[in-house]
């Protein structure tokens, strides 16, 4: 018999019993639990292994310092592992498992590990694994990848699902003028006062109850129902189950709101958490504080907790955690837990480091047994059953007399949760009486409060709570009244600092952070290697790094470094609390942008309408373009070939809506777009267009298309679709920084305008029976790179021009885009009367290839116009963005690799784009070229590719070079033509 | 006159979606959106201004994130030299003035009221949307799931201006959202 | 979170903006000698402090922005207009109002 | 020289490990060495040993201003891989991969190289055929580089979201000596192999002045006293800048960014490989380390910075892509996240060069691959510090390939540092 269920007292509901399992057992628990609490009231002692040793562990704390008591919760795709039992509240039907165990966490085999503990301290793996033992000989990493892939198995803590996760997440946005972090006396107080001063305040919570320590007290209920009420009264808006987990730059506050794990059969249309970003003016932060364990022999056990965890488990939720309690500390806080756990009819006995306690005649009347100047030295049983005591002064301890216990409750002192405030950037002070680190008062508009403070005392931290209020208010320019600050510490008798105890040269296995399974000898040895820093030790020793985040441990370990070293504990440093404060789930922080939602889909006006027509679709950044339209029976490449053929040889119609499409408007619009493009935009008439290369500064190739005046001051550009944004940014930024003289204004009509592009030699007269005024398209009114405003049958407005990337006869025709689809219910069926077709981006390619005309594949950032055979594009007689850094040596170099055409030398013979172009009596190395481009070219009647080589078609005339593709096994040898390999001269798009 | 194709045809159906008890949002697609845009040089904004805000009626132009309206139309300041009018052809405007765009095709506006409107876009959009900071005639415009849209407070509800390239996305995103707070689709 | 208060929009999160680079670059006229072009566009003062920054309201206002920044703290002394015209009109704007 | 091994494990094991000293010694520094190499970071330590090894150097010191590997060594995701394509950066990577192989029986030291492949995703045609060109490189230029298609990769990876993604996995380009390492080690190896050679690594001293001499160094001034030096290098990664600047040298093609890094709880195994996914604006990265930790990345933070903090947005972004190509990572939380200071360049490649001052070296501008470079950067710095010119292949990492528009830019971003990410 040990720990047990009270009959009375808590907040718990005991007219609620909640069915749950743990381990494949059915227990039960009352509503109000926590898993820690309903399994500590089913006296199971121990619920996990340690992460190296697999020592057995129990419940270490009731909270988020949790190292001892992680457990798997919920399974299948539902399963959470490393979840701290003492932060998950109970629901019914909860399914809890051990892990890191095996076969159960009560008999686990890999306890093996605790034997040969002497082998594995700290850092043993850096220096064996390497090859072949004893004297690690071989070579290469094949030894260690074959003890590692042991090592990770043993390795990790539990086991994460590897379904898909079927909960969904969202986020959200907060503002508030002042966000209060943590619901104790502090937090609430601090809360209303900041309220009844008219501010916006936002308080959150990690708990599912308000009251933080009052939570915890025997006595609090009626105080802490008054604070609630005068919550509830002030208008503060109060989030529970909310995590301040990080504090960021100018007031950014991360929140995660668990919304549904403590509910058995959730809402589907709730989120299971969400990740709340927020943005205070001022923040305060009463996180309250932690309390430390304190190192000695076998600290570990199941039955040993911290002193506060075993008040609020009696208190909070009636389990008294033992019969024979043994109480440990070197502060008063151990005393007021003394008189509870006895008045609740515990035997208790209260050991305290210190030689004066003060007054203790409260205790004594209470029927605790006091025992001054002692400690507990070293814990016994598999499971707590006795401990042995220490008997002097710190740092000079003698082995004394055995007692017997069931629960040992332990308290070296107490850390202010600084976390938050260190996510800023600002640096804990190591503060000496209070035996603890504490932080500035304010950092950059951060304020803490309460025992986050380092007030010890309800009062005071409620006082503390008002005082940062108040401050708060003065930041925000209120005028306000003053309220005392209140002083760090609160004790009645001082700490006496107390890190590990031990005798003079005892073996012990003492842990410092228990959860990574450091000891304290792990810190010397860390030391007498020279691993003496924080950080170095942190990372050596992995103190600190478990999931727990060293919030009990750290402060021992640097204690024990400090000693070792001869220094002070400032010497030693402390280390960067990183966030967040605690774990996070990385589908809250992904939110809903998930799945197919990862990213938006961008459709065209045509999607549906491509879709009805049977188009299979590909990606053009975040846009879906027809990719082919397949006819039954037909695979990719015959619907392709199909497509281009019918194009050059009747008419296709293509959905052009994805390029980029800016209007450039304004007195200056034709200034601005000389000095943007290579070649010249001055004289380009009203009613043309012309085809233009834009360079970046430093003379590289950025992005090319049409622009067509349609008036004096008005211009439409198309950029290619991947350019799209990038290119309006830049325009803007040249506008606003470089240029402001210019009087033009840039704005995207992307989305205005459904575009197709209708090509091939029956183009006209598909277009002419669709527009308003069949003469409108003549060869006359719409000469090549002609551009006309009409309209098309039924009104709808269009503006056409006759442009060519296909390089046959071809029109770009765009409407506004909600008319898009009856556009193309024009254009279609008149493209049917001549046997023509929709065709794709892979048709598209084929026939751009077959020109030589440039893409994204070509233009990857490294081109020069020069290198893409477009350097008569770039105009000698003005200056451009470009013109001068394009000619810099290397990138006028004549050797440089040139856009060129590729045939394969037979002519059955196929390539593949990536494949590099090597001389053929050298294949290897770098290569004289790559193929960025490869179809089968209808018209042509064989394959064919675009690509760069060397010297361009000028070095390779008469000689043979090899397309090299190793990874697809692949070599073809090639012959370099000219890269226009279709209608070299053009006739077909002007005719 | 062929009839316009909103976006959103075939995407959304009307009724009643998601959590129940009282709808906590509406959603609607507003029809036929009529958008153009008036940009002014930095000389000849309060003149552009003037026009514009006569031209519904009104005595002065709207300030930064602000819109005026009236039975005419309405006029909402975008950015700093630029206004949409929405409802009515703009004035015609001389090249040294500024110069006008017909934007009617390029956004989908979908409108959102309801007791829990603001509450429902506070998981969307980084804006501050309390009475205070974003009061009725406020416009804004903001990132909605990587999405540059355009927010109008508007007579206790909210018009949404997308992409029309990225209407459906958006929708399908705005629909899931407000299923938790219970959701009418008019 | 950086916030930087857009002159037009108010205060806004960073994610909406664009940073742009360092705003003491003065490019020189297009047709400069290679040298100056290869300073403007290659080397930066890289300060660790208080610059002076470019940035762009992407998804609000899409104005080019001068911001004064600390690049250690992040914290923010100003924010103004990158185009003196349009600084002109929203100062007159706010001039009004007030 | 003290050896490691599993027999001294053993031995200490049952004599209480009394036997370990020092895994480097903690000298005061000397008034004058033959080379300073100014920075205990990787490429410092690294540059250190082989000085000493290579080049059979003495009187070598390395400062660092705080403690070793206490810098971008300790910040970064670990990933080695040699998928490098531009002349230059294709022989260098591929030599720091064979030395990576090597390292912990050169060392002494287990650096737990784990070649577990590098599996970069491809979504689109387009993606596929830029990846076949770089990996055609690869294995025309004697290393391995494989395509998946869509089957294989399945049976390789069968938890990848195949159902809904957004953008659709295709297959991937894979290297297969490629993988992850232990960060920490690598520092702690090479100070202690280079200490073991004789080079003083001297912690806590930071430089606060350059002595010049004319076109010369003539001494480092520090926060321990002037220490004057025959040659110097710079391998200061987040601080060049202010070296630079401290040897009144000017400007250079660099800009400060930061970089977050991000791991979870500890799992058992979940992920094998080193998986790399970039689509739709997104860029992420993640293998598990061998405490069972998913380790990954994304994107800079997009504006400069020096603070070693991250923000939210970035959070987000890279948990997005976490979520949309391992969806089982949903439940799966986020243990810790941090940020280090990147010296990025114009073109995303780094400086390994001689400087105007005749006996001062660069080595910097590592960009987001400094930790994959670091035995490769090392060896060739020592290399030119030793010799006075550059190897060939490290003939562009120099300042003036900018002047001569020579292009070694993997991404083909252009001259703005953020996007080199």
């Amino acid at each position: 018999m040990t720990a047990r269920r009270l009959s009375t007292g808590g907040l718990i509901d005991r007219t609620q019993a909640v069915d749950f399992s743990w381990d494949g057992n059915p227990l039960q628990g009352f509503a109000g639990d926590s898993l820690a609490a309903a399994l500590l009231a089913n006296n199971q002692r121990i619920v996990a292994r340690s992460f190296k040793y697999h020592r057995p562990r129990g419940i270490m704390s009731c909270g988020v310092e949790e190292s001892g008591a992680l457990v798997t919760v919920g399974d299948g795709d539902r399963r959470d592992p490393n979840v701290k039992a003492t932060t998950q509240e109970l629901y019914q039907g909860l399914v809890a498992s051990g892990q890191n165990a095996f076969p159960n966490v009560r008999f686990d085999v890999g306890a093996v590990n605790n034997l040969f503990g002497r082998f594995l301290p700290a850092g043993f793996y850096y220096k064996t694994f390497m090859g072949l033992p004893p004297f690690e000989s071989g070579s290469g990493t094949g030894y260690w990848m074959w003890c590692e892939n042991i090592i990770r198995k043993a390795a990790g803590m539990g086991s994460a699902s590897r379904a898909p996760d079927p909960d969904h997440y969202e986020h959200g946005h907060l503002f508030c003028e002042v966000l209060v972090v943590g619901a104790g006396p502090a937090g609430i107080s601090a809360a209303i006062a900041a309220a009844e001063l008219g501010l916006d305040v936002l308080l959150v919570e990690q708990d599912a109850l308000l009251g933080g320590d009052l939570l915890g007290q025997s006595d609090a209920q009626a105080s802490r129902d008054e604070l609630l009420k005068a919550l509830a009264a002030s208008g503060v808006r109060v989030m529970n189950r909310t995590t301040a987990f990080g504090l960021y730059d100018h007031g950014a506050a991360g929140l995660v709101e668990r919304v549904t794990d403590h509910i058995t059969q959730p809402d589907p249309n709730l989120p299971r958490q969400r990740f709340w970003t927020v943005r205070a003016q001022q923040t305060i932060v009463a996180s309250g504080a932690l309390e430390r364990h304190i190192a000695f022999d076998n600290n570990d056990r199941p039955g040993i907790m911290t002193a506060a965890a075993g008040r609020h488990y009696l208190n909070r939720y009636a389990v008294l955690p033992g019969q024979q309690i043994v109480i440990a500390g070197n502060n008063d806080s151990t005393q007021i837990v003394a008189m509870d756990m006895a008045a609740a009819g515990a035997e208790v006995t209260l050991l305290d480091a210190r030689a004066d306690i003060g007054d203790s005649t409260a205790l004594k009347d209470a029927g605790v047994q006091i025992r001054t100047g002692t400690a507990p030295l070293s814990a016994r049983g598999k499971t707590l059953n006795s401990i042995q005591l220490a008997r002097g002064l710190p740092g000079a301890w003698q082995a004394d007399e055995k007692l017997d216990c069931d629960a040992l409750l332990i308290s070296g002192g107490w850390s202010p949760v600084v976390n938050l405030i260190s996510h800023r950037g600002a640096r804990p002070q190591w503060n000496a009486d209070n035996a603890c680190f504490v932080v500035p008062e304010e950092f950059d508009g951060v304020r803490l409060a309460g025992s986050a403070a380092g007030v010890w005392q309800t009062q005071a931290c409620e006082q503390s709570g008002r005082h940062a209020a108040m401050q708060a208010a003065k930041a925000l320019g209120k005028t306000v009244s003053e309220a005392p600050g209140v002083s760090i510490g609160g004790w009645q008798t001082p700490i006496e600092p107390l890190y590990e105890i031990n005798t003079e040269g005892r073996k012990s296995k003492a842990f410092v952070d228990l959860q990574h399974d450091v000891s304290s000898d792990d810190v010397r040895l860390a030391y007498r290697e020279g691993y003496v820093s924080v950080e170095h030790l942190k990372r050596y020793t992995t103190l600190g790094m478990a999931t727990d985040g060293g919030k009990m441990g750290n402060v021992i370990g640097l204690a024990l470094m400090a000693e070792a070293l001869g220094k002070d504990i400032p010497a030693v440093g402390t280390t960067t609390f990183r966030p967040p404060y605690t774990p996070v789930a990385i589908g809250a922080l992904a939110g809903r942008s998930v799945s197919e939602h990862f990213r938006p889909l961008r459709r065209t006006p045509l999607h549906d309408w491509n879709l009805t027509q049977g188009a299979t679709m590909t990606m053009a950044g975040l846009w879906h373009r027809p990719w082919y339209f397949a006819r039954p029976g037909e695979t990719i490449n015959e619907a392709y070939i199909r497509e281009a053929a019918t194009t050059r040889s009747s008419v296709g119609l293509c959905d052009v809506t994805s390029l980029g499409k800016i209007a450039v408007q304004g007195p200056d619009a034709t200034e601005f777009l000389n000095r943007i493009y290579t070649n010249p935009f001055a004289k380009l008439p009203i009613g043309k267009a012309r085809y233009g290369i834009m360079l970046r500064d430093d003379g590289i190739v950025m992005d090319d298309g049409t622009t067509w005046r349609l008036s004096e001051t008005d211009y439409f550009m198309t950029t290619t679709t991947v350019n799209a944004a990038k290119v309006l940014t830049w325009l803007e930024e040249l506008l606003q920084t470089r240029w402001p003289e210019l009087r033009v204004h840039v704005t995207s009509v992307s989305e205005q305008w459904a575009g197709c592009a209708i090509a091939g030699p029956k183009s006209r007269e598909v277009l002419s029976a669709c527009v308003h005024q069949t003469r409108a398209v003549s060869n006359e009114a719409l000469p090549f790179m002609g551009v006309i405003e009409t309209a098309l049958q039924g009104g709808i407005p269009c503006r056409i021009a006759r442009i060519s990337f296909s390089g046959e006869m071809a029109f770009e025709a765009y409407v506004p885009s909600d008319y898009g689809p009856a556009m193309m219910d024009l254009l279609y069926p008149q493209a049917a009367l001549h046997e023509g077709c929709l065709y794709g981006l892979e048709a598209l390619g084929t026939m751009r290839i077959e020109k030589g005309h440039v893409t994204g594949a070509e233009l990857d950032g490294r081109v020069s116009i020069d290198d893409a055979g477009l350097g008569k594009m770039a105009s000698p007689n003005k200056a451009f963005i470009g013109s001068v850094l394009r000619q810099r040596p290397e990138l006028m170099r004549s050797d440089r690799p040139q856009l060129v055409g590729i045939f394969p030398k037979d002519r059955n013979a196929t390539f593949n784009v990536g494949a590099l172009l090597c001389a053929a009596d050298e294949i290897s190395g770098m290569g004289e070229g790559w193929i960025t481009g490869a179809t089968h070219s209808p018209e042509l009647g064989h394959w064919i590719g675009l690509g760069f080589i060397k010297g361009g078609v000028d070095a390779w005339q008469s000689k043979i070079a090899v397309a090299a593709d190793p990874l697809r096994d692949q070599q073809t040898e090639v012959e370099i033509v000219s890269p226009h390999m279709v209608d070299p001269s053009g006739e077909r798009m002007h005719g | 006159m062929a009839n316009r194709l909103s976006a959103l045809a075939g995407h959304y159906s009307p009724g009643r979606f998601g959590a129940e008890g009282q709808a906590g949002v509406h959603l609607s697609v507003v029809a036929d959106l009529r958008l153009h845009q008036v940009a002014a040089w930095p000389d000849s904004l309060p003149a552009v201004g003037q026009l514009l805000a006569n031209s519904i009626g009104q005595a002065a132009k709207p300030g930064p994130g602000c819109a005026i309206s009236s039975e005419q139309g309405a006029v909402l300041r975008i950015e700093p030299l630029k206004f949409w009018l929405l409802n009515l052809d703009p004035p015609t405007i001389e090249a040294e003035q500024g110069c006008s765009l017909d934007l009617s095709h390029s956004r989908t506006c979908v409108h959102i009221d309801g007791p829990q409107a603001q509450e429902f876009l506070g998981r969307l959009l980084p804006l501050d949307l309390r009475a205070a900071a974003f009061p009725d005639n406020r416009v804004a415009s903001s990132a909605l799931h990587h999405v540059g849209v355009t927010l109008w407070h508007r007579g206790g509800g909210y018009d949404l201006f997308i992409p029309r390239g990225f209407a459906v996305s958006i929708w399908e995103v705005l629909h899931a959202t407000a299923l938790q707070f219970g959701l009418e689709i008019s | 979170m950086i916030r930087i208060d857009c002159p037009f929009c108010g205060l806004r999160d960073h994610s909406e903006f664009s940073y742009g680079g360092d705003a003491s670059i003065n490019y020189p006229p297009l047709d400069a000698p290679a040298e100056q072009w290869h300073d403007a566009v290659f080397l930066r003062e890289n300060i660790r402090g208080r610059q002076l920054e470019t940035w762009q309201h992407t998804s609000g206002c899409r104005m080019w922005l001068n911001v004064e920044r600390d690049t250690v703290s992040h914290e923010i002394f100003a924010v103004w207009p990158a185009h003196r015209g349009y600084g002109r009109v929203l100062h007159a704007e706010k001039e009004n109002t007030e | 020289m003290k050896q490691y091994s599993a027999w001294k494990v053993f031995k200490n094991g049952l004599t209480g490990q009394k036997d370990w000293g020092r895994a480097w010694r903690d000298p005061e520094p000397k008034q004058a060495y033959d080379i300073v190499i100014v920075g205990g970071g990787l490429h410092g330590l690294a540059t250190a040993f082989y000085l000493a090894k290579n080049h059979g150097l003495k009187n070598i010191a390395v400062l660092e201003k705080g403690w070793i590997g206490g810098g971008n060594a300790g910040r970064n995701t670990t990933i080695v891989r040699s998928n490098y394509m531009m002349p230059g950066n294709r022989q260098f990577y591929e030599h720091s991969l064979q030395l990576w192989e090597e390292l912990s029986h050169e060392l002494n030291y287990n650096v737990m190289f784990s070649q577990r492949a590098h599996v970069a995703l491809f979504h689109s045609p387009g993606a596929r055929d830029a990846y076949a060109r770089r990996y055609n490189t690869m294995r025309l230029t004697g290393s391995d580089g494989e395509l998946w298609g869509l089957e294989q990769l399945k049976n390789e990876i069968p938890h990848l979201n195949y159902n809904d993604a957004r953008f659709p996995i295709t297959g991937a380009a894979v290297q297969r000596r490629a993988g992850t390492a232990r960060h920490d080690a690598v520092a702690w190896g090479y100070a202690r192999a280079a200490d073991q050679l004789g080079v003083d690594i001297i912690q806590n001293c930071e430089v606060t002045a350059v002595r010049r001499d004319g076109g010369r160094v003539h001494a480092l001034q520090t926060s321990r006293g002037e220490i004057k030096a025959g040659k110097v290098g710079f391998a200061v990664a987040g601080n060049t800048t202010r070296l630079w600047q401290m040897a009144d040298l000017g400007n250079l093609p660099i800009e400060s960014h930061k970089l977050q890094a991000f791991v979870s709880e500890p799992l058992k195994p979940l992920l094998d490989h080193v998986v790399v996914f970039g689509v739709g604006g997104a860029h992420f990265y993640i293998s598990q380390s061998d405490k069972g930790g998913m380790v990954f990345g994304g994107d800079l933070d997009w504006y400069k910075s020096y603070a070693q903090r991250g923000n939210l947005p970035i959070v987000q972004d890279t948990c997005e892509a976490a979520m949309s190509i391992l969806p089982c990572l949903g439940r799966v939380r986020l243990l810790r996240h941090w940020s280090g200071v990147m010296d990025m360049t114009m073109d995303g490649s780094p400086f390994i060069c001689k400087t105007p001052l005749k006996n001062l070296y660069l080595n910097a501008g590592w960009n987001y691959g400094g930790f994959k470079a670091s035995p490769a950067s090392g060896w060739y710095f020592a290399d030119l510090i030793a010799n006075d010119r550059p190897h060939e292949f490290i003939e562009h990492f120099s300042l003036d390939r900018f002047t001569r528009g020579v292009i070694i830019d993997e991404r083909g971003a252009g001259p703005d540092p953020k996007l080199h990410g």
